[in-house]
């Protein structure tokens, strides 16, 4: 059984991102999709700090620290590109203005909950910067993600066991195995790496899978 | 490569339709799309909900609308000025409807419904008829009055210039409700002075930021003559 | 009994705003007021349609229907003012930033009730406005009128007939024959014109008026 | 003549006050007004609530506020960052209150604040352990918490340019929070890099008109080394 790497996994994300959607690139693995968006296509992505047109990392000597990421790094603006201040980029997730919104995830259920700001350690300080912001208001959230933790327990499960994030607002994942369409009914499989098998699926999630018509 | 410009009014406004609800930017005439507005009154679509704070005088815009009896409802904070003939007319012939929202209450429901909001507590209107049935709260010694967003199908703004990712500036007080509508309405339609090359818009001066904005037509200045 | 003039009225009401103030000037007679305030001070006019630093009429030849105050005439912009959408104009009135508004009015009640949007004729069309909006928002709302009304019925009453702008908003009414402060005990008269008394002042109101300490 | 101008930091502070609410905007580094922070730990005001997205790192700005023991509780989105030592090790010692805020929630209940609304409902953080205990109401089939506004008795904020009359623009994303928190606080003082003559400012591109600004000192822009 082969898993797809982290690369593979975010040019997999890109293709279903269409050319002139907005969209929004979580921390982390996620902002890694913008490497394999189509060249020379108009894609618009945001930044919850206030940018819209974000464009690559600059080179060293070019670097403002007025011009930074949700994770803080230095990025450039594409022309066409322009600034506002907090409330009204948190009026564009919120008000459904983002079409797509990558995550990355400790565990979503089938039905679409996400957890991904607080692994539920009780000594653990909070942190939740703009995750339950982003969850709700996409009109789309993805998650991308490898399918088992590192201990080897699926991140894909009937119920969230973390503290949540959002109520049903994830409405597919991608992962490293297979990708999953979410909803009221559960999950189903779109599509799957060579190798793995539906009742594979079955048996690392402990769901009861479905392909997808 | 993404244009959001269309070359004509007409493609403009194609997919209005019967019992939309429209949002019209302009206060007084300033920021009034009046070329957009006469393309609805082509297009034909009827039974429309109009979202805007006049409802027009004379002939032209929203009184052609109204004159023309394709509105259903205004919703407007200030419907009666000097020559709105054709709204009195339907108003007292009961029908027009009208839903009277005091202008700040009308511009934090645009801005409710842009920013996902459910619902939200204001103090305008508490107390007065405006009010009557609606929730109230007490909340820190001061009264609120509980008000719903307006969402709308359309919006129909003008601004200044425009590139075609559709980011936008205005000019002076023509700005007014502009902004906020183009962030309300789930399809937003613009007319511009101007539509300048990608990149030629300084991006701290963007006023309306292209993710609000879905279709963009040039139509240029006229110079108008003093009243 | 001599009663102030209009202009006497706005240049008396001009004395009570001090440089730096943040003023809204109602739509009518209160906009005569900006003709007496003191020359060469910075004032701050707000001007609901998104203007600050709103400036005289211009001359016919420089007349922009892009730049008009709330009563849809023709204004100017002084160095140093801006615009801005009507979102921002009403959060400056509702979030309390305007120091000083003055309306004018049906009528007033002794505690600070306002009356001036609707004549409570049945068949009249309603029109609103931003007059509730700004009857809440300002620091200080003053009025400004007439104490009778053409027909000689007192303006400033026990409680208004017409229907409300606004509850125990007003601080202050200037009228052409007192000037009143408003509050939870009643009118007070702080200033009268030359021959007015305060019997005179109860007999027009029939309102149980003291004078202000 | 006004002039909102004022010659140094320590004078820009001086109304600070024991127990003060204040909002310091800023993201990651950018648009911090460190300067400004120095000169409230100068101060030596205490008991203070701080109303920020981050709770500083090392040695400086809001982490040496905390370091001087300063602060009594903090409202963040986002507390935690690598090198928040001084926040960590006050708050495990439960020296620290936290109220953890959704970023975009923040926000809103900035705007709230500033703009004069009695409280929202918002859907961001239904059905999570941060909405515990919060009102919630169902509206149109979605399900929203009730949030009240953060206000402030001061807010701390970094533009790029002013007039004396208080008028701001911002320079990139270091704009972030400065203009809603210049709305919120009940006294708002800036840091800016330039402060130039009144009517220079174009008036369609000020981000915030000077009435949602008391005070402005300017600290000219210091080359920052790359991290």
């Amino acid at each position: 059984m082969q898993r797809m790497s982290s690369d593979a996994l975010a040019a997999r994300v890109a293709k279903d991102i269409p050319e002139g959607a907005y969209v929004n690139l979580g921390i982390g693995l996620p902002t890694r999709i913008a490497n394999y968006l189509e060249a020379g296509g108009d894609y618009f992505l945001h930044s919850e700090n206030g940018i819209l047109g974000m464009g690559p990392t600059p080179p060293d000597e070019e670097i403002d620290w007025d011009l930074i990421n949700a994770g803080k790094q230095p990025v450039t603006l594409l022309a066409g590109g322009c600034f506002f201040h907090h409330g009204d980029s948190f009026s564009m997730m919120r008000g459904g203005h983002i079409d797509i919104c990558v995550l990355g995830a400790y565990q979503v259920s089938e039905k679409g909950d996400l957890a991904n700001w607080h692994t539920g350690a009780p000594d653990a300080i909070p942190a939740v910067g703009g995750a339950m912001d982003l969850a709700i208001g996409a009109k789309q959230v993805f998650v991308m993600m490898n399918l088992l933790s590192k201990s080897g327990e699926s991140k894909l499960v009937k119920e969230c066991t973390y503290p949540l994030t959002g109520l049903a607002c994830v409405s597919r994942v991608y992962s490293d195995l297979a990708v999953f369409d979410l909803g009221p009914d559960g999950a189903r499989v779109t599509e799957m790496v060579e190798g793995v098998t539906l009742d594979k699926l079955r048996e690392l999630t402990g769901l009861d899978l479905k392909l997808a018509d | 490569m993404i244009d959001k410009s269309v070359p004509t009014l007409k493609e403009a406004v194609a997919d209005l339709f019967d019992g939309a609800a429209i949002m019209i930017g302009g206060f007084g005439e300033a920021g009034v799309p009046a070329e957009l507005i006469d393309a609805v009154v082509d297009h034909g679509a009827g039974d429309l909900t109009i979202i805007s704070n006049n409802a027009g005088t004379g002939d032209v815009g929203i009184a052609a609308l109204i004159k023309a009896n394709k509105v259903r409802k205004i919703v407007a904070s200030y419907p009666r000025m000097a020559g709105s003939i054709y709204f009195e007319e339907r108003y007292r012939a009961g029908e027009l409807e009208l839903e009277l929202v005091p202008q700040g209450n009308m511009a934090c429901r645009i801005q409710a419904a842009g920013s996902g909001l459910g619902a939200v507590f204001t103090p305008t209107g508490y107390g007065t008829m405006l009010a009557e049935g609606k929730e109230t709260r007490e909340i820190d010694g001061k009264h609120y009055v509980l008000e719903y967003p307006i969402h709308a199908d359309f919006a129909l703004i003008k601004a200044y210039k425009s590139d075609r990712w559709g980011n936008l500036t205005y000019r002076k007080a023509a700005r007014n409700f502009g902004p906020i509508m183009a962030m309300a309405g789930k399809k937003t339609i613009v007319q511009v002075e101007e539509i300048d090359p990608l990149g030629t818009i300084d991006p701290e001066v963007v006023v309306t930021p292209g993710i609000f904005v879905d279709r963009v037509v040039c139509v240029p200045h006229k110079t108008k003559a003093a009243a």
